[in-house]
């Protein structure tokens, strides 16, 4: 079982009402000169083994579901297993 | 016969049993609508009503677009159907390209429900043909993904093509750009917007009757039609 | 390898981690008497989590026990069902009946404010579920630290989202609730919630388990490791080093599987199609299967490996212990399945068979072929611990009764009292709650005939007769603290009173006893004097509990919080449309005031804002004079007098006035009565009083109505004028601007919030 | 100006209903085989040179303000900027 990550964020000339929030909280809690955009990361568990053609059928799933094209771009990745909770 | 006016119910829609008696209450016959079947049951209007359809995970309106039931909707909209998408039922609606734009999370970032002034930008639509030209209403506004988007380019078109057909007044409840509350594809038949006229219909229990032409237009544009 | 029955007798010594699952000693010789032998470790985990005191009750069940012995007569029928079950069940007439409740998830709330509050409302809807009802409506009353304290900027953003998140998401109208603040909550957010449902008479489903070889079907979410922080002892008993250890104490609500629930269960009921229902909560299938089974005339058998799973690693105690949300158990006959599961199917609910109805009376519980647990379901969830605690009224209640506000210093000129004004509608407790309630939908549905910040919120159920209910919650946990038996009948009197101001019939009650720990005696007092405040009260009003809640261990080192009463009254009203909403309507309405003011600000919010006072002795409470009083409010109501009508609480007269005239911003001018002292008149907090405005002319009905129920009634003023000039006059001492007054009123809650 | 990206996800025994509704859906679609957890994805756009000093701040920041350490996890990391919309 391999892991394809797809990361969707909206594109930068659309509204991020939640990125703008936190930004702004995060210059009230001191954190000063950070700028934050606010998207998705969805981790796909694929049965099987990530060939190209199932790479792109996580790419037709991302452009047809995942992502809104409209408003967000996305990108898809192989992920070599990282370890969970990290912190 | 009273016009046949269908109201399709996806898992998760919530507002669905009111449109229906805003509709009955209008005088049509109001058709409840399941999601999964791919039939619009000989009705000659469908309204996508307010909820959280699929938990308005992921996106809102984004899961539901792919029910069943959206492919003979969008056939019929092709057709000239007139169809009405409230709150939710606007998300699914962009969702599926029948609209264009989007709809983002307030930007307020919490849920709100409150009397929403508005005024009607435009009569040319079978859903907002009872009003006058600039009128001035109040519609029941509650949700959490309200703010509507699109680029400038849609945006210059909308306005320039009469197609905002609703637009908040007093302020902006969640960000949306233009104070859009509402538009309309460009033959007019396919509207949404994010107020609930199917909450003011009935003196008792919403804060005007205001959403009461809604019903009566469609149902003026269908029996003309007949 | 899981420890099962055949086990548990070849090792009878092996030591067991009782103490660590909270189990006493005797506790846990009790269970090896009932058993005959050591229990094994998954009957360990069903014991000590069902004998826990959230689901025992021990330490209040003594207590609780006089709510049964009142009359199961409501004032227009007999209840359907009453303490006992999921939920009690009042006949409102019609075919129809309704069922209400009230709950508390307060320390989850704290530890994860969402979800907590989000699970919370998603627990008591689906105990209304289970009596075969439709959930209609939710109230939530809310308890927090001070506003400005840092903490409650993480508790009361996340708790009123998570109720809005769970509520909104099913659909269900949110109609009113509380929202206040205290020092002892800040530790401690109480976090009540209430469901009302209504169905017909015939649909009424009762928990319990009957007819050998009728199945035993879970159905809704997959079961996860949710709230099963606590028997991770037992999972390491009986795995290995390298077994799950992580298992998370907060659960995640799924609104949509439980709207889905909902609509499924609601057609399953319409086929007519289950013998017993249960809702899983607390304890999860170690309470369903017990509950079921015990309310039941045979036994159960269950095969834990049919049990759908989130995470296959779970232990057979862990499957047992999960609190995983938005789940349901259904008892059917076998003939009946086929349909029952394509219902499930239609609405995307997985279910499962997991057992069935048995003969004899035993719970049986096998896992990989074995039997796990094996025990009498009655001992587990009926028979439990029962503890007679120490209580024993604390030392200090004479001295905090005895620092009375007599000489606080009160405001004397028009200057002072409208600075007074100003500065009790911009408290927290008095000020504004839009910013909490307006991330609630009160519309859906269709039928909130009155909501928030309405006294009561009301909820048409037949569209053609009219038929409807009302709910109000309340409760003044400062004249709890200064009197809990008062204090207790105080909550009772407003509640009722809220709903009879709204011109509904208060027929039945439920509660949320929120307290400190039972192991306190002084708690243990407060929480005994509550209870008697309430059955007396309720014997007065001729209301029965119909069910609620306790939530002990409300406390933070040595500080108890407040104790709080919570008291939810339900009403019944035959024609909505003559509801009275609180706001002033029309100018030149008589306005006047029903009941009598005495010096009483013991506990008022004024003390509490102007001298950060609590002491003396709560308002004095008068049930009979309630009683009038309500049936004069309804009275009136039915006979279409009053424009407006508002409760007085919190705040007094001033705060009335404030609320009915900032409703549709229209003014009021008051002319106080003859000699009496401005500022009482204007702050005391006594008790059954009422603000009313009717059409001019009609002062003769409504005084022959007084009359008659010997209710004082003083015409105080008139209703001015509307719009943005509007103003609150009160003749010979001050005018204020409502303008001005809302801006102040307005301000607290998003101020602190930073929004 | 560099940018640092802080990958948010439910912890593993976490209830994801999100993630659920989107497996379910993928699988209505004929996207068969695919497991999704849905999470966040914070791009921050970090003014000056992202020193060990200034990852730390964002570490804390992710701590405080961006995960829920109740019920998510983190990773934080810096990212050589990828072009954005891929597709
Ligand atoms: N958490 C809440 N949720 C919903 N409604 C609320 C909440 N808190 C307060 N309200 C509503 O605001 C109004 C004013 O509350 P309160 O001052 O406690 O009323 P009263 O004193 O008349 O009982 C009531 O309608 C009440 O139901
Ligand atoms: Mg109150």
């Amino acid at each position: 079982m391999a892991r394809v990550v797809v990361d969707v964020m909206p594109k930068p000339e659309i509204l991020d009402p939640q990125g703008k929030a936190v930004t702004g909280a995060l210059g009230r809690l001191g954190f000063s000169g950070m700028a934050v955009r606010q998207g998705k990361r969805f981790e796909i568990e694929v049965d099987g083994e990530v060939t190209d053609e199932r790479l792109e059928q996580v790419r037709q799933a991302a452009e047809m579901l995942l992502a809104n094209t409209v408003i967000e771009s996305f990108d898809v990745r192989v992920e070599t297993p990282i370890e969970q909770a990290t912190f | 016969m009273a016009p046949r006016i269908g109201v399709v119910t996806f898992p998760g829609s919530l507002d669905d049993s009111d449109a229906l008696r805003a509709v009955r209450l209008a005088g049509a016959e109001p058709v409840p609508l399941w999601h999964a079947n791919d039939t619009l049951d000989g009705v000659s209007a469908v309204i996508l009503p307010g909820g959280f359809s699929y938990g308005d995970y992921l996106r809102c309106g984004a899961i539901s677009r792919f029910s069943p039931v959206m492919d003979e909707l969008i056939k019929a909209a092709g057709a000239g159907m007139p169809v009405l998408g409230i709150c939710n039922g606007f998300q699914i609606l962009c969702e599926a390209h029948l609209l264009p734009g989007a709809l983002i999370r307030n930007d307020v970032r919490t849920f709100v429900c409150k009397d929403q002034a508005m005024r009607v930008e435009s009569v040319d639509t079978p859903w907002s043909s009872h009003f006058e030209q600039g009128q001035e209403i109040t519609i029941v506004l509650k949700n959490g993904e309200g703010g509507y988007v699109a680029d400038q380019g849609t945006l210059d078109r909308l306005e320039g093509e009469g197609r905002v057909v609703f637009r908040y007044l007093h302020g902006n409840p969640n960000g949306s750009y233009r104070d859009i509350a509402g538009i309309s594809n460009e033959r007019g038949n396919v509207v949404g917007l994010m107020p609930h006229p199917e909450h003011n219909v009935d003196p008792l229990t919403g804060p005007s009757l205001d959403g009461t032409a809604f019903f009566t237009s469609v149902l003026d544009f269908l029996t003309a039609k007949v | 390898m899981a420890d099962t029955v055949d086990n548990a007798l070849k090792t009878p010594d092996l030591g067991q981690p009782w103490a660590e699952l909270g189990l006493k000693p005797d506790e846990y010789e009790r269970i090896r008497e009932i058993l005959g032998r050591r229990p094994t470790s998954s009957e360990l985990a069903m014991y000590s989590v069902m004998w826990s005191e959230h689901c025992s009750y021990k330490s209040s069940k003594v207590h609780l026990r006089k709510f049964s012995e009142l009359s199961q007569e409501t004032p227009i029928g007999k209840l359907l069902a009453g303490i006992g079950e999921n939920a009690g069940v009042i006949d409102v007439g019609q075919g129809y009946a309704v069922t209400f409740k009230i709950e508390s998830h307060n320390h989850p709330s704290y530890v994860e404010p969402y979800q907590g509050a989000a699970t919370g409302v998603g627990g008591i809807v689906r105990d209304i579920l289970a009596m075969g009802a439709r959930p209609i409506g939710v109230m939530d009353p809310l308890r927090f630290g001070p506003l400005d304290a840092p903490d409650t900027a993480r508790v009361l953003p996340g708790v009123v989202a998570g109720v809005g998140g769970y509520g909104n998401c099913l659909g269900l109208p949110n109609i009113g609730g509380e929202v206040v603040f205290d020092k002892t909550y800040l530790g401690n957010p109480l976090v009540n919630a209430l469901c009302v449902g209504v169905l017909r008479h015939e649909d009424l489903h009762l928990a319990h388990a009957t007819g050998a070889g009728n199945k035993v079907i879970l159905y809704g979410a997959a079961t996860g490791g949710d709230g099963i922080g606590g028997v991770s002892v037992l999972a390491s008993e009986t795995f290995d080093a390298d077994g799950p250890a992580k298992r998370p104490s907060v659960q995640v609500g799924d609104p949509f599987m439980e709207k889905l629930l909902i609509e499924c269960t609601l057609e399953i009921f319409q086929a007519g199609i289950v013998s017993g229902i249960q809702d899983l909560g607390g304890a999860g299938l170690s309470c369903a299967t017990s509950e079921l089974a015990s309310a039941g005339d045979g036994g159960m058998h269950v095969d834990l490996d049919l049990v759908p799973l989130r995470d296959s690693t779970l232990s057979p105690e862990e499957i047992l212990m999960s609190e995983s949300q938005e789940r349901m158990m259904a008892v059917v006959e076998p003939h009946n399945v086929d349909a029952f599961m394509k219902i499930c199917e239609k609405w995307d609910v997985l279910a499962t068979v997991v057992g069935e109805v048995t003969d004899g009376d035993r719970l049986l519980i096998d896992w990989h072929g074995e039997t796990v647990v094996d025990v009498p379901p009655r001992t587990v969830a009926h028979e439990g611990p029962v503890y007679n605690r120490p209580y024993a009224r604390p030392d200090w209640q004479d001295r905090v009764q005895s620092d009375t506000p007599e000489s606080l210093a009160r405001p004397s000129s028009g200057a002072e009292l409208a600075q007074t004004v100003l500065a009790m509608v911009a408290s927290p407790n008095l000020c504004d709650k839009s910013w909490v309630t307006n991330q609630y939908d009160r519309y859906v549905r269709g039928n909130s005939v009155l909501a928030q910040p309405e006294d009561a919120g009301m909820l048409r159920i037949d569209e053609e007769t009219q038929l409807g209910v009302a709910l109000a919650t309340d409760c003044n946990g400062r004249f709890a603290y200064l009197d809990p038996y008062a204090g207790a009948q105080l909550a009772l009197a407003e509640a009722y009173r809220n709903v009879a101001v709204s011109g509904a019939r208060p027929v039945a009650i439920s509660d949320c006893l929120n307290f400190g720990s039972p192991e306190d005696p002084s708690v243990m007092w407060q929480f005994t004097e509550a209870i008697r405040g309430l059955v007396d009260g309720c014997k007065a009003l001729g209301t029965p509990v119909t069910g609620g809640n306790v939530s002990f261990y409300n406390q933070t080192a040595e500080t108890a919080i407040l104790p709080t009463p919570v008291v939810g009254v339900l009403g019944v009203i035959d024609d909505v449309t003559k509801r009275t909403p609180i706001g002033f309507a029309t100018e030149g309405d008589e306005v006047w005031l029903l009941g009598d003011t005495r010096d009483e600000l013991a506990g008022s919010a004024w003390a509490e804002v102007a001298h950060d006072h609590l002491g003396g002795l709560p308002p004095t409470v008068d049930l009979d004079h309630e009683q009038r009083l309500a049936t004069t409010m309804i009275t009136g109501a039915a006979a279409g007098l009053w424009s407006s009508a508002h409760d007085l609480a919190d705040g007094g007269l001033t705060q009335a006035l404030v609320e009915s005239s900032l409703r549709r911003d229209v003014g009021v001018t008051v002319t106080l009565p003859e000699g009496v002292d401005p500022f009482v008149y204007l702050f005391s907090e006594s008790a059954g009083r009422v603000l009313v405005s009717l059409p001019a002319g009609s002062a003769a009905q409504l005084q022959e109505l007084a009359a008659a129920g010997q209710v004082t009634a003083t015409r105080i003023g008139v209703v001015g004028s509307a719009g943005p000039d509007a103003v609150l006059t009160v003749e010979d001492q001050f005018s204020l601007a409502l303008s001005e007054i809302r801006d102040a009123w307005q301000a607290p809650i998003p101020a602190a919030l930073g929004v």
